[in-house]
This record gives structure tokens, sequence and C-alpha cells, in this order.
């Protein structure tokens, strides 16, 4: 059971979905840094 | 399977996908999240903080006719343009279906802008900069502004305010620094 | 079939953390306890907190 | 005890909670009719060269788009979730059926109150309501009736699992598909005990027993129940999903610790993301708004990013079993893109994730909160979510379910198959016109934005009447994909042929 844990610990059971999931974060992170420029391009609030 | 009662444990390592995914999820949510108290401190844009109960909606009224006795230089189609001085309290009064007075603002300098309704909920939105803020009655919101660009600048209501709603244009005008 | 038997008898015990995964009333009750805490109280505290508006000078 | 073998499944099925089921997700399915052609009316009136409604038409008819096709659809077909995920998936009975009956009467007479009052003109609130904004008393009546039926079936779903125990239809786990429906049922609680504790008080001053409401307490408690709803939603519809790839393709959950860990981070986090709301109003102070949309907030976020990973792999896993190796992409080339069930399991999580899931997290920081609040981005925002993410994916769900509870084969299969992608790819573009727009300033909810007869003139950039006509279009191509789910769903219920 324990060697059957310590196997799975290391596999890569979904490559193919990871990938997709890298490319969602790096969309997500772009598009935050669009809406940062955005706000620093408005005016002085607090 | 999603439909079946999972074995007896079911309480598993997780993968190493798993691991990294759920790592750089977490930390991109971390900065995320830290962007918020952070950017308190060190940008020049943040929602206001400051709140003030109008138990009276004659009162707030009476600051604005003060500011506008005081302040008055000029008239746009029945609207007087007030022109405060850099740095004191401004008061705009919202109300079904307009934005009360016009504004005269110096480019650069910080004013105290207190928003209330006087009568249903009114959302105050700047254009064509897109700034909003949500203007309630009974309350006073106080939006410390400083305009950093000059022009002519259009307040529109984007809070659903009754039949009029899309009648309620308000005008801020914003000049150089100097004059 | 000889396996099945051996988990009946409990030879693993089940790990605290799924024992609370698969406790939903008590998952009900934080589930309620915290927004309501953390977002309703804590905003009409500030509600009842906010200061009438003072004396501007003219 | 009334019960079936599914001769598709092997399930065990009650009778009592198979009628629940039914009537139901046929309620839910009408509701989206009305819903929609309300959306029909939406679209063609922002579009800036049709502008189709008068102003007055316009607030009524957006009042009743956001009441049926945001609360009633939705909500109508979660409920049949929950008889299907605490009865029919454990193979046991729903206890006291009258109290299912009870809850559904209660809520389609709630609905009824609500369409009705709205339709004669008394209550051109929007769906928000603010107050002092006001509408007649039958208005505030006809929603506590609602959610006292929707509480009351939440509530159906707890006593459903407790008999189920004690049955042993289960030993210790539930199912990850109920667990997810236990985890909205958790949130619906929360959800609709705020809308009561609001809801009553405005009703009361509608009839004048009660002078005053204070607005700022009110968009407080009112977003508990506005904001929260929606995160029924996120949990059946995730739930939904695990479903759908566990049923078209046998997919296992890639971890049940995974998922579950999800599934918890929402049930204790994610209704404090009503907040989102209340970033730029007064009142609040910075710690409050922080806290609430950051702090434990994100976690609720991470759990969406576990599911939008966890579901694909899972599918993933299941597709390689079969053969489906080579690369990293062959198993989502070989697919079934042609069953809608999954097809539109696939775009929901596609949709929700990449469109709602990014602007929703963004939106609701604080800081961009204030060039984004009340602009059409939001509506953009939450067209992403419960348009492409929750309708797409109970769109899937019907399909599913057809067989399985209806027994009846779909109709028009072709065109069923076809629908899932005209629909999902109608409101990608349709939102995407809107997070444009919303992104010059255009507002939300406002019937002329050229502001032709204010008093001041303004025009918003050009370039919007551009990303409204797109907005447009995608909303044209949008009810079109629905009117063909209408159509198949209902025409395969009546007329499909029996399966057995």
């Amino acid at each position: 059971m324990a060697e059957e844990k310590e196997k799975r610990k290391d596999k890569m059971e979904a490559p193919g979905t990871f990938a997709l999931s890298i490319i969602f974060l790096v969309a997500f992170i772009i598009i935050w840094f669009a809406h940062l420029k955005w706000l620093i391009e408005v005016w002085g609030v607090k | 399977m999603a439909i079946k009662e999972p074995e007896r444990i079911w309480w598993k390592p997780y993968t190493r996908d798993e691991r990294l995914w759920v790592a750089m999820a977490l930390l991109w949510m971390m900065v995320s999240f830290v962007f918020m108290p952070v950017y308190h401190f060190i940008g020049a844009q943040n929602p206001p903080n400051e709140t003030y109960r109008v138990g009276d909606k004659e009162k707030f009224r009476a600051l604005v006719d003060g500011m506008v006795n005081k302040y008055k230089v000029g008239e746009e189609k029945g609207f007087p343009i007030v022109k405060p001085e850099p740095g004191s309290d401004v008061f705009v009064q919202a109300s079904m279906w307009q934005w009360y007075p016009i504004l005269e603002l110096q480019q650069g300098k910080t004013y105290r802008i207190h928003l209330s309704s006087m009568d249903i909920t009114h959302g105050f939105s700047i254009q064509p900069i897109n700034m909003n803020f949500t203007v309630l009655p009974g309350y006073d919101y106080v939006v410390t502004l400083t305009p950093t660009t000059a022009g002519d600048y259009y307040i529109i209501c984007n809070e659903y305010c009754g039949l009029g709603h899309h009648l309620m244009v308000g005008k801020m005008i914003v000049k150089q620094g100097g004059n | 079939m000889a396996e099945e038997k051996k988990t009946e008898e409990g030879q693993e015990p089940v790990p605290a953390w799924q024992l609370f995964y698969d406790n939903i009333f008590l998952l009900l009750f934080l589930g309620i306890a915290i927004p309501t805490l953390v977002y309703t109280v804590w905003g009409l505290m500030e509600i009842v907190q906010i200061p009438e508006l003072p004396v501007f000078k003219p | 005890m009334d019960y079936r073998i599914c001769s598709l499944t092997g399930f065990k099925i009650h009778k009592t909670a198979e009628d629940l089921v039914k009537w139901n997700m046929v309620t839910a399915i009408l509701f989206l009719t009305l819903g929609g052609f309300m959306g029909l009316l939406m679209a063609l009136t922002r579009w800036p060269s049709v502008h189709y409604l008068d102003a007055t038409h316009y607030y009524r008819f957006l009042t009743l788009h956001g009441f049926n096709a945001l609360l009633l659809w939705i909500l109508f077909f979660e409920i049949g979730l929950v008889y299907f995920t605490s009865a029919i998936l454990l193979n046991t009975r729903v206890v006291a059926p009258f109290v299912g009956w009870i809850a559904y009467a209660l809520m389609l007479v709630g609905a009824m109150f609500v369409n009705i009052v709205v339709f004669a003109g008394k209550a051109d609130v929007l769906f928000t309501s603010y107050v002092p904004l006001k509408a007649n008393g039958v208005y505030y009546l006809g929603i506590i009736i609602f959610a006292v039926g929707a509480l009351t079936a939440f509530g159906h779903f707890f006593a459903n699992i407790i008999q189920a125990k004690r049955d042993g239809a289960y030993k210790n786990t539930l199912p990850l598909g109920t667990f997810g429906l236990a985890a909205a049922s958790i949130i619906g609680v929360f959800t609709l005990a705020h809308g009561a504790v609001i809801m009553i008080p405005v009703f009361f001053w509608s009839i004048d027993l009660i002078k005053y409401i204070d607005p700022g307490t009110y968009r407080l408690i009112f977003w508990a129940l506005g904001h929260a709803s929606q995160q029924i939603n996120v949990c059946a519809m995730v739930a939904m999903w695990y479903m759908s790839a566990a049923f078209v393709l046998g997919a296992n959950p890639v971890n049940e610790k995974l998922s579950r860990t999800a599934f918890v981070l929402y049930i204790l986090f994610i209704n404090i993301a009503s907040e989102h709301h209340l970033l730029v109003d007064p009142i609040f102070s910075t710690w409050h708004k922080v806290v609430n949309t950051g702090y434990m907030m994100h976690l609720a976020v991470l759990a969406s990013m576990i599911h939008a990973f966890a579901i694909p792999a899972s599918m993933e896993v299941a597709l390689r079993k079969k053969g489906y190796t080579k690369g990293l992409f062959d198993w989502l080339k070989n697919a079934p893109w042609g069953n809608p069930a999954f097809s539109a399991t696939f775009l929901s999580i596609i949709g929700f994730g990449f469109l709602g899931g990014i602007t929703g997290v963004i939106f609701g920081t604080e800081q961009f909160n204030i060039i984004r609040h009340n602009t059409f981005a939001i509506t953009g925002h939450f067209h992403a979510t419960v348009v492409s993410g929750t309708t797409v994916a109970f769109m899937g769900g019907t399909y599913l379910l057809i067989p399985y509870i209806f027994r009846r084969e779909i109709i028009l299969p072709r065109l069923a198959a076809f629908q899932p992608y005209l629909y999902a790819i109608g409101v990608a573009v349709m939102l995407i016109g809107m997070i444009a727009a919303g992104s010059y300033g255009v507002p939300r909810r406002h019937w002329d934005i050229t502001f032709s007869s204010a008093i001041f003139p303004f025009s918003f950039d050009p370039s919007t009447d551009i990303f409204l006509s797109i907005m447009g279009v995608g909303g044209l191509l949008a009810v079109l994909g629905g009117v063909i789910f209408i159509i198949v769903s209902l025409g395969s219920i009546m007329f499909g042929r029996r399966t057995e």
C-alpha cells in the first residue's frame, strides 16, 4: 500500500490537462496585468 | 466514480501534476490577494474609506447650497458652475435625474468630494475615464479625488434609478493648473 | 471478497480529514457560521458605527 | 415502495424521486423559455442600430429576464438535481414525498406572483430592487414564498441523506456528485435565510407597516442572497460536470481528496464573495472589503481552479485508458464531441473558466472594481459564469438525463449535437462584446447610452458601437441555440421514442 502511494506521488496522470491549465494561467496573468495598466491610467482616488 | 460511493479510504496523496497545479494556482491567488492591501500603500487609486451618516437630507442640501453660493463662477444650462479651492470639501448631490452642481477643478489638485443622494441609489460614473462609485441616500461617501488630466468630463448614472435614468448626466470641468 | 472483509474490520484507520469531509452537518454549520460572521455580522457592526455628518467650515 | 431498475445505468429509481426530478426540470425549461425570450428583447434593445424596446418596457422586461433566467430556470433545475443526487444516485427513496411537492408548489406560486406583478407594471425595480426604490408588495411576497419553497427543498436534501444513511444506501462517504449538491444545499441554506431576513422587512415596508429600511443594510444582506445564490449554481454546475464525465466517459475523479477539498473550500469561503458588489460602496471599511474579497475568497477561486483541472484530467485519464495515448492531446481529439452531454460539459468548463473565472477574480479585486463597477463588463462577466457556465452545463445535463429519467430518446440527434456549440459560441461572442464595451465605460442596465435627450451631450468612444453590435449578433446566435435546445429537450420529453 505504501509503495503504491509512493508510486502515485511521482506520476503525471494528465499531462494534456496540465498543459491546458498552464495556458489558462498565462491568459489569466496577462488579462490581470492589462487591467493594472488600465487602472494606473486613471485619476488618483483614495 | 463521481456517481458511486468511493472506496473506504480515499484520502490519498496528490500526483505530481496535481501538486504542481495546486501550488501554481495558490501562488497566483496569493499575488492577486496581496495586491489589494499592498496597493493601498503604494498605489494612487484605491476605493475610498470615509463615510458619514446623513440623518437629515436637508442638512446635506444646505452644504451643497452653501458651497454653490460661495464658489459659483458661472452657469451652464441652468446648472451653476462651482470652482472650489483645492483641498476643500466639495459637495455633490444626486437626485432623480441630475447631478448638481457642475464642478470646475484644477488638474493635479486634490479635492474631498462628498457624494450623497436625495432619493434613491445612484451610480457616480465619471466618463470617459470610467471611474465608478455608488451613491446611497442617507450616507455621505467622501471620495478624495485628484484629477490628473484636463478636459470636460461627464458624470453618468450607472445604477438604475427609474425611468429617467438615461437622462441623468452631469458635468465636471478640469482646467490645467495655474488659472 | 476476502480483501473487503479485512477493510471492514478497520485494518487501516480512516484519516481525520476524511472524517471531517464526510461530516456534512459540521460542514453545514461552518458553511453558515463563517460567512455570517465574517460578512454579515461584521458588516452590520460597521454600519452601526458610522459617525454622523460633522460640521464643515463654510 | 415503488421502485424501478434503470435498464441503462442499473440504478434503482424511486418513483417519487423520478417524478420530482421530472417536474422540476420541465418547469425549469419553461422558465428558461420565458427568460430567454426576454433576453432576446434585451439584446435587441442594447444593440444600438436596433434599439427595439421603449424605456418602460426595457426596464420591465429586464426585471423579468433576470428573475426568470437567473433565478427560476437555474433554481428549479438545481432542485431537480437535489432529488437526483440525494435519492436516485444513492439508489434510495425520497423521505416524506409531500415535502418535495409542497416545496415545488411554493416555488411555483412565488414565481407566478413575481412574474404577474412585474408584467402588470407594478414592480419595475430590476432584479436588485434596491430600497428605497419600491415595488408592489406582491413582488416581495412572491420572492419570500419562492425562497421558502427553495429552502424547503434544500432542507429536504439533508433529510434524504440522513435517511439514506439509515437505510444503508451509503456507508460513510457520499458520492462526489451528491457531495457537490450537499455543498450547493449548504450554500442554499445560507443564501435563502439571508433572503428571508431582508425580504420580510422590505415586504412590510412596501405595505407601509415599517417606515424605513436602511439602504446600506439592504445592500449588505441582499447581496448575501443575490451573489451567494450564484454560488449555489457554481456548486451544482461543478457537480454536474463530474456527473456528466462519469456517465458519458465512465471517468473516475483523479483524486477524491483533491475534488472534495475544492468543494469544502467552496462551502467555507465562497459566500463572503458577496462583498464584490460593495467594493465601491460607502460604509464598509477597507478591512471589511479586503478580508471578504481577498483573504479567504481567493481560496474559493483556488477551488474553482482545482475543479477546472480535476475534471478534464479525469476525462483525460478515462480516454487514455481507452487507448488514445498519443502525445498530449490525442485524447482531446478523440473525445465524443458529437455527444451533446459531453460537448456541453466541456464547453461549459472552458466558458466558465476562461471567460467567467478570470473576469470574476479581476473585477472582484478592490482597485480594479473602480474601473469596472456597474459597467457592461460586469454583465459580461456574469453571463460568462451563469450562461456559458451554468446554463450550458445544465443543457448538457438535460441531454444526459432525458434517457435516464424520462426514458425517451433524444429527437433530432444531429441538431442536438450541434446545439451546444451554437449556443456556447453565441454566448461567448455576446459577452466578449459586453466586456469590451464595458471597458470603455458603457453602463449596464441602461436604456439609452447615446444620451440623446439628456441635458449634457456625452457620447462614448465610437468603437463601443461595434462592440455592442457584436454583442447583438452573439445574442441572436445564442437565442437560436436556445430555441433549438427548447425544441429538442421538450420535444424529446413529449415525443421521443421510449427507451424501455
